[in-house]
């Protein structure tokens, strides 16, 4: 016993002054790293379902240019694409809180009032807008003589939508999705704004409450650069299992040595 | 050559901005007033309070005029000055709370607080056990006491007073308890901050000394406050 | 070679009147009728740009012709001039019904590229027709074969050949099992043997009593497989009627000019 | 109202900065997605593998620290540079620069997937039959592959320009003063947060509204030939 | 008809030797060799799926072959396996400036749908072969008057017949004066009239001394108007010979059958 903990010492000395980081403070509070990363986690991505769920109607309704709906999702994609998710996150958060009314109603205390239902609410609003506009581009892209097989087929517009339109849209959307799913994560830095103990929230603390000026923003970046290396291993899958038909007819490494 | 100060601009009424982009305040004043005694030109150059040390270390300035309190763990990082002013610590709850400030009394308590400050570390060292909020800026804290988010929060009381208290916003709201006391976490007053042995340290410190000597100091003062922020 | 027989009223499965169709100013099709009874295989001729892909589309409503009737089964398809004054059907249920009734197969395919063969053979039959997948799989791998797709049914279309894309069209039409075929030039993509073969399905499903429309420039089909030809030229039947008659012995100036063009 | 009349000096400013920034920055990353995408896409192994790290250590490292490591990280190493052959002493680096390579730079990796997608859903058959009249890689690019791909680009890089507007806030933590910094430090100073957050959201919807409509020119104009459905 | 004849080396304008091509674990061309000499005109014939395309696709490195040479006018395309063990073509200028001389019309036309008529005919002479564009537009029209496109010059390739897109692509490809011109089945959507009026171009280009590879299933073309006849089976050449003795005393059991049952 007695060796090793004169070692841990001795790490710990190391780390706290010579060291360009002080690597055995982040060691001893990884599990709050680790809650920071769980909490990062689970608002980026419901916050993606959900969003994702709701843009699927909104991007059909806007491809189609359904009469009255059309304007309405456009100034809704217009004014949550155009302003800042922070101050989207504030307005939710404070500009809400400021009113009387709003505290008083039935949806203060359990929703309101709780930090993580409001970025919840303004990421996936926010998402849903983003989210709308490239997939109503990648309906509009469908080929038109799929669509029109699909018609003489006899498949009713919603078959044909989940059969045909949506997969292909979804398809050529891939790569796009990527942007939209990394920006949803970094854009979740901003929970740790109001008071959420996110990722960076963790960071953030670990660097109050030690004066420290890195130590908490490599950390949380080190675990957001995993995230975002399965997120981008994940896409690699997809599109190699999805988007087979689009790969040129491409030749494997020759079987045999060239003749020529 | 030219004095690099970094202030943070956005914290009344120490530092502030004004409408043709000038900045003011307690601070500023100060920085400026230092200047002149050192007999050297000065550049202001505003940093958010997160990159203040990092920025500092990276030498984009020569010297913090922030507001920043001495403390133990920041002089791991860099060399302060004498102090330059010093505030009490309290805290701030609804008019007529009863809260107990022990650990057990603060049990489940929702404080908040600015992070990056003395007072996560004393809140954290005194009451592990509250719900502790942190914030990045004191308006947002201001802002979710009044709504009911949090039962107190903890402040420098000169900015409780003119910030909070003061105002329309902080009717019914009043400090409980006393001036705080804890020197290891709210350390020995505020400072100036400067890179690891910069000998800036000492020119600084007695420039501080000169303007207090001199009046400057006292006008500044009067210029913001009712009371004689230097402490005892 | 098919007898045109005389059927009664009641078989009549397609019918159509009087259809026009232009884009922008340039008017298409000037007026074309055309009647088919259960079984028949009616023979599309025309030149490159005559109007024969526009006058199938027409009929399951691809494009919406600006006026004319079109009855499939006795029962006409609902048009209405909507308020802004455009003439579109306003039964949007019972164009789907009808759709699902006649299949196409269209000039240029438009198989649908993310699924493969199988799976554009079997989607219209699980998701319009409601067969159960199992089902659905067993009759498509029967189709596939019958049309020589079988080994290619697990590939996407951008992986196969013009002719084989061809085939996997013609299959996913056949897998439907409709009333009435429309056919887009069938064949254009096929060698002269497949042609053969596919002709043999066109017939062997005109014996089953389907009725069939198709656009062809296979001189050698159209008088030995159709019940009827029909001559379309720039947007209105110049010529039409029993193939031995039309081949022996046309009538109109412009057909028998096409006919003496033709090499054969 | 009256306060944001009085701060509407710094307000012009924070917004020049944050439109040319983000104009400028744009530009420089359509220019690394272009590159991005086609190194993602070439036969070439060696490409592709700089084209995929690329993106994905450039998207996998939040902004925020990406800018603060070239700006500060680059000025660290310009010095010791200096320093080590002697040639320069301390040279700063130029905020409104190191904002827009920075920003240039990580908006490349997004335009890149982007880009890429577009290209991958244009027919083949179209880059085959230019490829087939013998033009050069160049030639089909911008007779072929551009006219064909804005399309299809279109709404994906709207987000991303919409984001990169947005993200020109960050050079806040370099000590540029953008809109976002100027409003929320006026606002700060004088207790009213919320009405320079006001502020802020109608200038960023005005620019919203400018590059909408230009957007829109830029789809009519690339849409031609396509039969609408 | 047209005679094979016996021609000094030095037109050998075309000279492919064992290509091979896979797919994957799939090989479709099993070492395909061709000579062409100046104004040969070869036909391909084939089944569905032997590999016509592919090996066209392989002439301009389209696709890569795995093995084998291509020559064009006693210029080696040069090929090189790179260090990850691929073989292809190591010099891009000379594949731009071979592919600039030899032109193709594709199965599926593959028009570019930007672009109308008109510009797609100009786009290669003026930015492949830097002609001025006045005389570009100038010999366009030519080209397109030629097949019957000129009143369609300024369509968009979605707004027109599928004839006439073919037609649209042919005339692309004449529009580059190409040395070679490699057809894939270029007159598969046009009725009869027109088949025989593209024949006619054919044959005209041949006697202006142009190289033409043609993949058809038009047996009288083949017949007819080809110098040479290829019958492609399963990747391989089953048999090849001058139409008059391919078609009257073919060798090969396939071959025989493959036009015992072409209805003609
Ligand atoms: N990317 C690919 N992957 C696997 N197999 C392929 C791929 N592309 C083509 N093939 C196969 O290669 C074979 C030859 O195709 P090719 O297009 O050359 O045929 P073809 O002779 O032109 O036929 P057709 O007359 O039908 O056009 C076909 O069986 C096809 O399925
Ligand atoms: N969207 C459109 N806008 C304008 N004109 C069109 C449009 N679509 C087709 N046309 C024109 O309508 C005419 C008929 O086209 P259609 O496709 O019906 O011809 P087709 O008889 O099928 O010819 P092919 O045998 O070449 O396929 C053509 O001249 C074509 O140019
Ligand atoms: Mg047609
Ligand atoms: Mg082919």
């Amino acid at each position: 016993m007695e060796p090793e903990r004169t070692f841990l010492e001795y790490l710990r000395d190391i780390s706290e002054t010579t060291a360009p980081l002080d690597f055995m403070l982040i060691f001893d509070n990884l599990d709050r790293f680790v809650e920071g990363a769980w909490v990062t986690l689970q608002l980026t991505f419901l916050a993606l379902l959900l969003g994702g769920l709701i843009a699927i109607p909104l991007a059909i309704a806007r491809a189609y240019r359904k009469p009255v709906l059309n304007p309405i999702i456009w100034g809704y994609t217009y004014a949550f694409r155009g302003t800042p998710l922070l101050v989207q996150t504030y307005l939710f958060y404070f500009g809400l809180g400021q009113f009387e009314a709003v505290r008083n109603s039935f949806l203060w205390s359990p929703i309101l009032s709780d930090p993580w239902w409001c970025v919840l609410i303004a990421f996936t609003l926010n998402t849903a807008a983003y989210t709308t506009e490239f997939l109503r581009g990648a309906i509009e892209t469908t080929p038109r003589g799929e669509i029109e097989a699909a018609k003489a087929a006899g498949m009713s517009p919603w078959t044909r939508m989940r059969l045909v339109v949506l997969p292909s849209a979804f398809r050529r959307a891939l790569p796009a999705y990527s942007n939209e799913v990394i920006f949803t994560l970094h854009g979740s830095v901003i929970a740790s704004t109001v008071t959420l103990q996110d990722l960076l929230g963790v960071g953030r603390w670990l660097n109050g409450r030690y004066y420290l000026a890195y130590e908490g923003f490599v950390t949380a970046m080190l675990f957001y650069m995993a995230i975002v290396f399965m997120i981008s291993l994940a896409f690699r899958y997809a599109e190699k299992r999805y988007l087979k038909h689009l790969r040129p007819r491409e030749t494997e490494k020759s079987p045999r040595p060239a003749l020529a | 050559d030219t004095l690099r100060i970094g202030v943070e601009g956005a914290y009344a009424p120490f530092s502030m901005k004004e409408a043709d982009g000038t900045l003011s305040g307690f601070d500023i004043d100060i920085a400026n007033a230092l200047c002149a005694e050192l007999k050297r030109e000065c550049e202001l150059v505003e940093q958010e309070w997160d990159g203040m040390i990092p920025a500092l270390i990276a030498n984009k300035y020569d010297a913090i005029v922030a507001s920043m309190s001495i403390t133990e763990d920041r002089k791991k990082k860099v060399d302060f000055t004498e102090k330059y002013y010093a505030t009490p610590t309290r805290f701030i709850a609804k008019e007529g709370a009863t809260f107990e400030l022990t650990r057990e009394g603060t049990k489940g308590v929702k404080i908040g607080l600015l992070r990056g400050t003395t007072m996560q570390c004393y809140v954290e060292k005194h009451f592990p056990e509250a719900d502790i909020k942190l914030y990045n800026t004191q308006e947002d804290v201001f802002a979710d006491l009044v709504a009911g988010r949090l039962d107190m929060q903890i402040n420098n009381t000169l900015q409780a007073i003119d910030g909070f208290l003061n105002t329309p916003q902080g009717k019914g709201f009043a400090f409980l308890g006393d001036d705080l006391d804890d020197v290891a976490c709210l350390g020995e007053g505020t400072g100036i901050a400067v890179r690891k042995g910069d000998p800036l340290a000492g020119e600084l410190s007695a420039a501080i000394k000169a303007i207090r000597a001199n009046g400057t100091y006292q006008a500044i003062n009067d210029k913001y406050f009712d009371i004689d922020i230097y402490g005892k | 070679m098919a007898q045109p027989q005389a059927k009664p009223e009641a078989d009549l499965s397609l019918q159509v009147q009087d259809l026009h169709k232009s884009y922008g100013k340039v008017e298409v099709l000037k007026g074309v009728s055309l009647e088919a009874r259960q079984g028949d295989v009616i023979s599309m001729l025309g030149s490159s740009g005559s109007g024969k892909s526009t006058f199938l589309r027409c009929l399951n409503l691809l494009e919406t012709p600006n006026s004319g009737t079109v009855t499939v089964h006795g029962e006409d398809i609902k048009m209405a001039t909507d308020r802004h004054g455009v003439f579109k059907p306003s039964d949007a249920k019972q164009v789907e019904r009808i759709r699902a009734r006649l299949a196409m197969v269209f000039q240029s395919f438009n198989l649908w590229s993310h699924m493969t063969v199988l799976e554009n053979v079997i989607a219209g039959p699980i998701h319009v027709l409601k067969q159960p997948r199992a089902e659905a799989i067993e009759k498509a791998k029967a189709v596939l074969e019958r049309v020589g797709m079988y080994d290619r049914r697990d590939y996407y279309p951008s992986h196969i050949s013009g002719g084989q894309q061809q085939r996997a069209a013609i299959a996913r039409a056949l897998a439907m099992e409709p009333e009435v075929m429309l056919f887009d030039e069938p064949t254009s993509a096929l060698d002269p043997e497949l042609v053969g073969e596919v002709l043999k399905v066109i017939r062997s499903l005109a014996d089953e009593g389907r009725t069939m429309i198709v656009v062809t420039h296979e001189m050698g089909f159209a008088r030995d497989v159709s019940s009827e030809v029909i001559f379309l030229h720039q947007g209105l039947v110049e010529e039409q009627g029993a193939p031995d008659k039309m081949f022996t012995n046309p009538n109109s100036a412009r057909f028998k000019e096409f006919l003496s063009n033709t090499r054969n | 109202m009256g306060l944001i009349f009085e701060y509407r000096q710094i307000l012009i400013e924070g917004t020049i900065v944050t439109i040319s920034l983000a104009v400028l920055s744009l530009l420089l990353s359509v220019g690394f997605g272009l590159l991005g995408a086609f190194a993602k896409l070439s036969p070439s192994r060696g490409l592709r593998r700089i084209g995929n790290r690329y993106t994905t250590f450039v998207r996998s490292v939040p902004e925020l620290v990406l800018m603060m490591l070239i700006f500060y990280g680059g000025q660290a190493l310009l010095n010791d540079i200096g320093q080590a052959t002697g040639l320069w002493g301390y040279v700063d680096v130029n905020q409104f620069i190191a904002g827009v390579l920075t920003l240039g730079f990580i908006f490349g990796a997004y335009m890149a997937e982007t880009f890429r997608g577009a290209i991958l859903a244009i027919p083949r058959g179209q880059i085959e039959a230019a490829l087939s009249v013998g033009m050069s890689a160049r030639q089909v690019f911008t007779l072929v592959t551009w006219p064909q791909m804005v399309r299809y680009a279109l709404p994906s890089f709207t987000n991303n320009w919409l984001v990169l507007v947005k993200a020109t806030a960050l050079v806040s933590v370099i000590g540029l003063h953008d809109l976002v910094w100027n409003a929320f430090s006026a606002g700060r100073s004088n207790h009213a947060l919320f009405t320079f957050m006001f502020a802020v959201l109608v200038i960023y919807l005005i620019i919203t509204a400018v590059s909408d409509g230009a957007l829109r020119w830029v789809d009519r104009k690339y849409s031609v030939g396509e039969r609408k459905a």
